[in-house]
């Protein structure tokens, strides 16, 4: 008989009416790598969860190292040697690293918090384990990577050597993946046991010995990587055939429609520079994509774009005129639209309908509204067509509250928002993350279709398969500054690495 | 710069004292309805609980009293009476529940209602106007006062991130002062009596004969301006572009912000709307009434601003709701007294049956939770998607 | 240089009852719950506190311990009425304003119906004994210093600043405030480390309880000699001075203390030439301290350090 | 406005069988340490000697609003009196004054006793009391100079005043307080004496607040010896301030206050208490003959004055100095002023000029 190290036997959780695990079967050998996989809204999450003691299965049985226990809360967890990562992290912003790690399991002399001694500590862990970390900044000052690093040594510190990663990868560049990669490899030689979620079928077959796919609550099987293809794991993710690659004509560009001039940003407090002498223009016609690691000042760039902030300096011409006093109304009236980076902070207003969201920048117009009274038939209307044409699901309809949809649908809500206005030039950023292959699929074809019509795109994201699937061209962002521009279709993805990680810097084609 | 100040806004304190009105907005009307109307119940039964443990013989003579009629049960007083004198509290509600509907937390309604309070008895003393114009005037004084004075608190959020709670509470005060000191100057002060001089009866509130037609009742027309002002308030929330440009304000002030609504002048504009209907309550306390009412050279708080909150609270903060929940509280505030004439109890154990109401309807969820099976699975998904929203 | 010890003597008088409560507020809020029911226990914890103070008064306990009774008989008062709030808002997820208005309302009323119903019809509760120190021997002739801090001054004081340092203490130093900061900031990650939510919370809901009642104490025997059902709007002050101090002790003694030294110069005016010499009517000097904090606030406010977490209610489940 | 003014005379009759007595107290509660207390202390008195019982036969109602109670408030309040079965409501303070006006001649049958008032329709144009209504009113001035003088002759020299809000009976008080000082000074040849302008205020309330306490505080710091505090609940801030300060002296008003501390110098008291029970023995035993009359008492009628006994503690003024004084009130050989006008003449007929300016008071 194998000694399982983790068994899930026949788990079922709902939620209300949801379904979210039904009869699941997880069995992982000690010092295996196992890979969960399924699309948004399949259960992986829930089913680690209930691992981890943070949900009460309402059926089944879990036997670590072969004896059958109780997991009632994290502590439980974390008493069997159970670890795991979240997919949204949870460090306390404000905290210092060494903090954050110590947290539920500090050390205490005479009853006073012995920081000196848990930083040691740490640091010995982080040298042993080839995670560097700072234990004094502050969790908010640090890149996501480092809070990652930060997770896993939270793991660690508690000695746990069942680790679970829930999507490790979906914040990191793909150096930092490289890196992660080659850490879990250790973990495993070491003998410690790994469970691994992701969408990424390209990291599973790279690292895992076994994964198993989950499909609508339900497992579909376990299967030995080694033996079993990509395209295979993805048809028994989605349940139909998938294509990955976008397929799309070459640009026709034309005249620039937005053109940036040396744009310095500084932030109020700490007067550091965040964007430094910033310059590019995007045509009609072309899709340009930022691309580069989060943090290097994209966000604060998009920002000034579409008039949250105000730069320090330099200018925004948008349609040949000066924008970069003006209001945020005013420049969505003049055609530009904006797929924020966050969608329900920024977004949307969760707690208004689909229909009050549709007409969020547009409900003073002649359609939705005469002398200050909304026409709320006009608005649903108009939502219904929207929901028709973009696919968005929810339960009632125009009149779903928002907070209540899934976030692929809430991202495809203010797609369809944004599209649907036609404007001549759509920003975007990170338009598809935290989504699903179906839906990744949709919204670039949405995209594509837009500058099709002569528009022009611009957008922002991490994501090294996504910026070399979907642009004409590519700015590479480091550190404030805009390193590179390149066509697209004549890089890879290690040579944007590279710029992305500032290790080479190169020509700003015709800017 | 702007993008820090807008960040700290979102953080602020007011917004999150405010998260949980959002889960309101899932439940249906009906809901609401109900969590008010068990809330309502259950405080009457603990106040009915607390009267009997305290003198069981107590409940049982006052039942007696009233039933025999050896105390004069007068409707005009105890129940008519309760319904027009609910009026400001009324306002005052609508004033708290506009505020927080648009993501502000208006402690300030004391200080609109006195300063708007101090306009209308101005007006009333300065200029002289024919009959019914004379106190419109004069209520319109009191609303922009109030509006300019609630206007302050919605700028120093907006520009200066000050967090309107704090504004609130500091502006009640200072308005204090200032109403003591505008009501001993010259051209209204009654030095015999310490306090403002009589108003012409011309910039009192009409009662079109009400008061004589309900003798002892007090009735005049500001009930009925009352519930115009509801349907005004329910009509601009959510029928009008405005209500629903500061709702989204309120709700997510950078999800308005990055689609093109103006979060300060919103800010602003939702203030100075709270506190004219603030002003508009100080207007109806201090031009209605035998004479009207009059302020007296003191330093005083007024209590209706409080109610307000309680009001506001209790209907869940929806204006037609208000309606009902003034008329409520004000009726358990009069059953008090008529308690304290026809038993041995004291009238506060109708602040009693008030607050034990408010701590009820905070429980509302959880009350709707038990009381409806059929719903219990929608209320946990809602619970669900809420986490969502955190992520 | 006599005003100024005077305006200073004055000001710590003030500003105690607001120090401890807002205290009192700040381990309520850093570990997440909103707690507007400061004015609420305030009354309660001196309801209590002074009529045990009225009962023990004068008997062969001295004036000093029976302070000490009283204000601690207050504080567990106010810890016990704050299981109030700490269960509607913790275990039953009530709003948390809602719940804080309801015990704020509650207070006054039952301190005045009990007293009117069952005390001999009175609503007011008076005391004699004088609790203020005239001077220590040694202490009070320390040069400046011993006059300012040690002649004509309340142990409460004392009380206050010991409180401050102990709450400054418990929040940083200690494994429980770091536990109760991160319940504040993002309780889903300590729940992830096996740390009780609802303990956590329930530690600083009654924490809260039991500072402000003990400030309620604090507040009747330095301000009257007598409790009539009221706090004169000291809890809400509270929760301004708490705001004001941007959630951290070291702020809330500077913003207590500022708060304090404004309502002294206001109301001693009269004898300060300076302020006198502006001729204004009294009710000017008056509003000084509640102008000059809004002022104070805009200049500095920009950032507020609010707790993340405070007022959004905890759900195991969420993500 | 006319309708008001058309008063018919009538004969009342009252009911008197079931004895049963309302007080409605104004803003205070009946421990205000002031009128409200003071009157239901007559009708405690007088139902003791009369057998009666609280709850069946008398009983005190508090009008809703708070410190911001308006007339209506007060009709519902008496209304609530008369709906239990008052046939006699005691109204203390001139709150009531509009009130009892709207009120009296539409129960013709009861009863009323309006204390430190006199009902009327707002603007003292149309004064009626009602033949079913008593209106009392109290020489206070003569009380405060008592007790200024009493001060300054046991050796004060530097004297205070906080009312609590400038009503008719509290500035009477003070204005008396400030003529007796100056008589008492005079009569001490303190050529010197000046009553100080900062040292005379309204505090705006009647209620306890550390402010209160603060600035009397420093008014005790800044030397002055003796505040009179004419402030109901607001004086016990004042009384806190006294007890921690050396030497330092509190004047309570209204009714005997020395039992609150040992620091009470002494209290200029009002017979609230004694009116009460005159008007209650007049209701009740004399068909109410004192009805449809204003009574204002002063020392002629016992009405106000310093208390005796265990209460003195002056060190030197004695008691018989205080009898003589009083015996000049009574024989009318002083004439206390009640009007600032007054005040200044008198002041200044004793050789003082009086630097007091009341218009930055408000008044
Ligand atoms: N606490 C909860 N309450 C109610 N429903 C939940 C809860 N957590 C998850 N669900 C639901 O259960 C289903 C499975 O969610 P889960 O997070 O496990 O998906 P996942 O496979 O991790 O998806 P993703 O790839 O998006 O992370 C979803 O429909 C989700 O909405
Ligand atoms: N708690 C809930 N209450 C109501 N409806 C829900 C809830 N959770 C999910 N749904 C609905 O069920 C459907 C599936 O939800 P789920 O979260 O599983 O979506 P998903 O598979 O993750 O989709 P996506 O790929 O868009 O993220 C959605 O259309 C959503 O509207
Ligand atoms: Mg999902
Ligand atoms: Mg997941």
């Amino acid at each position: 008989m194998v000694e399982f190290a983790v068994e899930m036997l026949n788990i079922t959780k709902t939620f209300g009416s949801l379904v979210a695990n039904d009869d699941i079967n997880l069995q992982v050998k000690k010092g295996e790598i196992h890979a969960l996989l399924g699309e948004n809204g399949a259960g992986k999450s829930t089913l680690m969860s209930i691992l981890f003691g943070l949900y009460q299965p309402d059926k089944g049985v879990i036997k670590i190292n072969g004896q059958e226990v109780k997991i009632r809360n994290p502590n439980d967890a974390n008493d069997l040697g159970i670890g795991m990562v979240h997919q949204h992290f949870k460090l306390v912003e404000v905290f210092s690293i060494t903090e954050n790690i110590i947290l539920g399991s500090e050390t205490t002399k005479y009853g006073i918090l012995d920081l000196e001694t848990s930083k040691k500590k740490i640091e010995q862990m982080s040298k042993e384990y080839h995670l560097e970390v700072d234990p004094n900044a502050q969790v908010s000052d640090i890149t996501v990577g480092m809070q990652q690093r930060v997770e896993i040594l939270k793991m660690l510190y508690r000695k746990a050597d069942i680790l679970i990663f829930d999507e490790p990868t979906a914040v990191l560049t793909p150096q930092e993946i490289d890196e992660l990669m080659k850490i879990i490899r250790s973990f495993a030689d070491d003998g410690k046991t790994i469970i691994i979620i992701t969408h990424k079928l390209n990291e599973i077959k790279q690292i895992a010995d076994y994964c198993t796919v989950l499909r609508k609550g339900k497992k579909i099987a376990t299967v030995d990587v080694k033996k079993t293809d990509i395209s295979a794991l993805a048809n028994m993710m989605v349940g139909r055939e998938v294509s990955f690659s976008v397929e799309k004509t070459p640009a026709k560009i034309e005249e620039p429609l937005l053109i940036v001039e040396n744009l310095t940003f500084k932030e109020h407090k700490s007067n550091k520079e965040i964007l430094s002498n910033v310059n590019f223009s995007v045509n009609k016609g072309e899709i340009v994509t930022i691309a580069g690691v989060d943090g290097n000042g994209q966000s604060e760039l998009i920002k000034i774009i579409t008039g949250l902030f105000t730069p320090t300096s330099g200018r925004v011409i948008f349609k040949d005129t000066d924008i970069t006093n003006t209001s945020i109304i005013e420049r969505i009236e003049k055609g530009m639209g904006h797929i924020p980076e966050d969608r329900q902070k920024m977004g949307l207003i969760l707690d208004y309908t689909l229909a009050e969201n549709m007409i969020l920048n547009s409900y003073f117009k002649e359609e939705f509204s005469s002398k200050g009274i909304l026409n709320k038939e006009a608005m649903i209307d108009y939502t219904n067509r929207l929901i028709n044409r973009f696919d968005i699901r929810s339960s009632s309809g125009s009149l779903s509250i928002v907070r209540g949809m899934s976030g692929g649908n809430q991202q495809k809500a203010i797609l369809a928002r944004e599209v649907s206005r036609d404007p001549d030039l759509l920003i975007a950023v990170q338009p598809t993350r935290g989504l699903d292959i179906g839906a990744i699929e949709y919204i670039h074809k949405e995209l594509i279709a837009h500058r099709d019509k002569g528009k022009a795109v611009l957008i922002v994201s991490f994501e090294l398969d996504e910026v070399l699937s979907i642009s004409d061209r590519i700015l590479v962002m480091y550190n404030g500054e805009i390193v590179v521009s390149l066509d697209a279709s004549k890089t890879n993805a290690d040579e944007l690495g590279l710029y992305m990680l500032g290790a080479k810097r190169g020509e700003l084609n015709g800017e | 710069m702007e993008n820090k100040r807008e960040n700290s806004a979102l953080r602020s304190y007011g917004q999150k004292v405010l998260s949980r009105f959002k889960e309101f907005r899932v439940s249906s009307t009906m809901d609401k309805i109900k969590a008010s109307v068990i809330s309502a119940l259950g405080g009457i039964l603990v106040g009915l609980i607390i009267m009997m443990l305290i003198n069981f013989q107590g409940v049982i003579d006052f039942i007696i009293t009233l039933a025999s009629g050896k105390f004069k049960f007068d409707p005009n007083t105890y129940i008519i009476g309760s319904i027009v004198q609910s009026a400001p509290i009324l306002i005052a509600g609508l004033s708290v529940a506009f505020a927080f509907r648009t993501g502000l937390f208006n402690i300030g309604a004391s200080g609109q209602i006195l300063v708007g309070g101090i306009t209308a008895i101005y007006i009333g003393h300065l200029i002289s106007l024919p009959g019914p114009l004379h106190f419109l005037v004069a209520l319109i004084g009191a609303i922009i006062a109030g509006s300019i004075w609630g206007g302050i608190t919605g700028t120093l959020k907006a520009y200066f991130n000050i967090n309107e709670v704090v504004t609130s509470i500091m502006l009640n005060y200072v308005a204090a002062h200032l109403v003591k000191f505008l009501s001993r100057q010259k051209l209204v002060f009654d030095l015999f009596r310490s306090q403002t001089k009589m108003l012409p009866k011309s910039a009192t509130i009409p009662t079109l004969g009400l008061d004589r037609l309900f003798p002892h009742s007090g009735f005049d027309i500001s009930i009925f301006i009352a519930i115009l002002t509801a349907i005004l308030v329910f009509i601009i929330l959510e029928k009008t572009t405005l209500g629903y440009q500061l709702k989204a304000v309120g709700y997510n002030p950078l999800g308005a912000k990055t689609n093109g609504i103006k979060y300060r002048r919103n800010i602003i504009l939702s203030m100075l709307i709270a506190g004219a209907l603030s002003g508009l309550a100080g207007g109806i306390i201090y031009l209605s009434g035998a004479n009207a009412t009059q302020i007296r050279v003191q330093i005083n708080i007024p209590g209706e601003g409080f109610d307000g909150i309680s009001v506001a609270l209790l209907a869940t903060n929806s204006p037609i709701g208000v309606i009902f929940s003034a008329i409520f509280i004000n009726f358990i505030t009069q059953f008090g007294s008529l308690v304290e004439g026809a038993s041995t109890f004291k009238k506060e154990i109708s602040d009693v049956i008030i607050a034990v109401i408010i701590y009820f309807s905070a429980l509302s969820s959880i009350t709707l939770y038990y009381l409806n099976v059929r719903k219990r699975k929608r209320l946990k998904h809602n619970s669900e998607l809420n986490k969502e929203g955190d992520e | 240089m006599e005003l100024i010890y005077n305006i200073l003597q004055a000001t710590f008088f003030t500003m105690t009852p607001l120090l401890v409560v807002a205290l009192g507020g700040l381990f309520s809020e850093r570990s997440g719950v909103v707690n507007i029911a400061l004015e609420g226990i305030m009354v309660m914890g001196a309801f209590i506190g002074i009529f045990v103070i009225s009962m023990i008064e004068g008997g062969s306990i001295p004036g000093q311990l029976v302070l000490i009774i009283g204000v601690i008989v207050g504080g567990l008062v106010g810890l016990i009425f704050s299981v109030f709030h700490a269960f509607a808002s913790i275990n039953l997820k009530a709003d948390q304003t809602i719940s804080g208005t309801a015990l704020n309302i509650f207070a006054p009323a039952v301190a005045i119906f009990v007293a009117r119903s069952m005390l001999g019809g009175s609503k007011e509760i008076k005391f004699l004994t004088v609790f203020r120190i005239k001077r220590v021997p040694f202490l009070t002739d320390i040069p400046i210093l011993g006059r300012i801090f040690f002649e004509d001054f309340y142990i409460t004081f004392y009380v206050g600043l010991i409180i401050l340092l102990i709450s400054w203490f418990v929040l940083y130093k200690t494994r429980l405030g770091l536990r109760i900061r991160a319940c504040g900031e993002n309780p889903h990650a300590a729940d992830s480390v096996g740390i009780n939510i609802y303990k956590i919370r329930y530690i600083g809901v009654l924490t809260s309880g039991f500072l402000a009642g003990m400030g309620g104490v604090i507040f009747i025997i330095s301000a009257s000699q007598a409790f009539a059902a009221s706090v004169s709007g000291y809890g809400f002050l509270a929760i301004a001075v708490l705001i004001f101090g941007n959630w951290q002790p070291k702020k809330i003694l500077f913003a207590s203390f500022f708060f304090g030294l404004m309502t002294t110069l206001a109301a001693m005016y009269t004898e300060i030439p300076l302020l006198k010499g502006l001729g204004l009517s009294e009710e000017f000097y008056n509003m000084i301290p509640y102008i000059a904090t809004l002022v104070v606030l805009a200049l500095l406010s920009k950032s507020s350090k609010a707790p993340k977490a405070v007022g959004v209610i905890y759900d195991k489940g969420a993500r | 406005q006319d309708e008001k003014k058309g008063h018919e005379s009538y004969t009342p009759s009252y009911s008197t069988a079931n004895k049963k007595i309302g007080l409605v107290t104004d803003v205070g509660s009946i421990d205000d340490k002031s009128f409200n207390q003071t009157s239901w202390e007559g009708i405690v008195d007088f139902a003791e000697t009369n057998g009666l019982a609280i709850e069946t036969n008398y009983k005190y109602f508090q009008p809703s609003g708070g410190s911001n109670a308006g007339t209506q408030d007060y009709i519902t309040a008496i209304n609530n009196a008369i709906n239990w079965g008052a046939e006699i409501v005691v109204c203390p303070g001139f709150l009531f004054e509009v009130a009892i006006y709207e009120i009296q001649e539409k129960n013709k049958n009861i009863g009323f006793v309006l204390i430190d008032g006199t009902p009327n329709e707002g603007n003292y144009e149309d004064v009626y009391v009602a033949p079913n209504t008593v209106s009392i009113l109290f020489k206070e001035q003569e009380s405060g100079f008592l007790a200024g003088y009493a001060a300054v002759k046991d050796g004060f020299t530097s004297l205070g005043f906080m009312g609590g809000m400038a009503v008719p009976a509290v500035v009477r008080f003070g204005i008396g307080f400030i003529a007796g000082a100056y008589l008492a000074a005079k009569e001490n040849n303190n050529t010197e004496f000046s009553f100080n302008k900062d040292h005379y205020t309204y505090v705006g309330k009647f209620e306890a607040d550390p402010n209160i306490k603060t600035r009397a505080e420093s008014w005790y710091n800044a030397g002055v010896e003796v505040i009179f505090a004419a402030a109901g609940g607001a004086g016990s801030s004042v009384l806190a301030a006294a007890q921690e300060g050396q030497d330092k002296w509190m004047i309570g008003v209204d009714k005997d206050q020395a039992s609150d501390s040992p620091r009470v110098l002494t209290s200029a008291t009002k017979g609230v208490h004694s009116a009460t029970v005159l008007a209650l023995e007049s209701f009740y035993q004399s068909n109410f003959d004192v009805g449809g009359q204003i009574l204002n008492l002063g020392a002629v009628d016992d009405g106000v004055g310093l208390p005796l006994g265990e209460s003195w503690r002056f060190s030197s003024f004695t008691i018989e100095e205080y009898q003589s004084l009083y015996d000049k009130l009574v024989d009318g050989t002083i004439n206390v002023p009640s009007t600032h006008e007054t005040l200044k003449t008198y002041v200044e007929g004793l050789g003082y000029t009086l630097n007091l300016s009341f218009e930055d008071i408000g008044m």
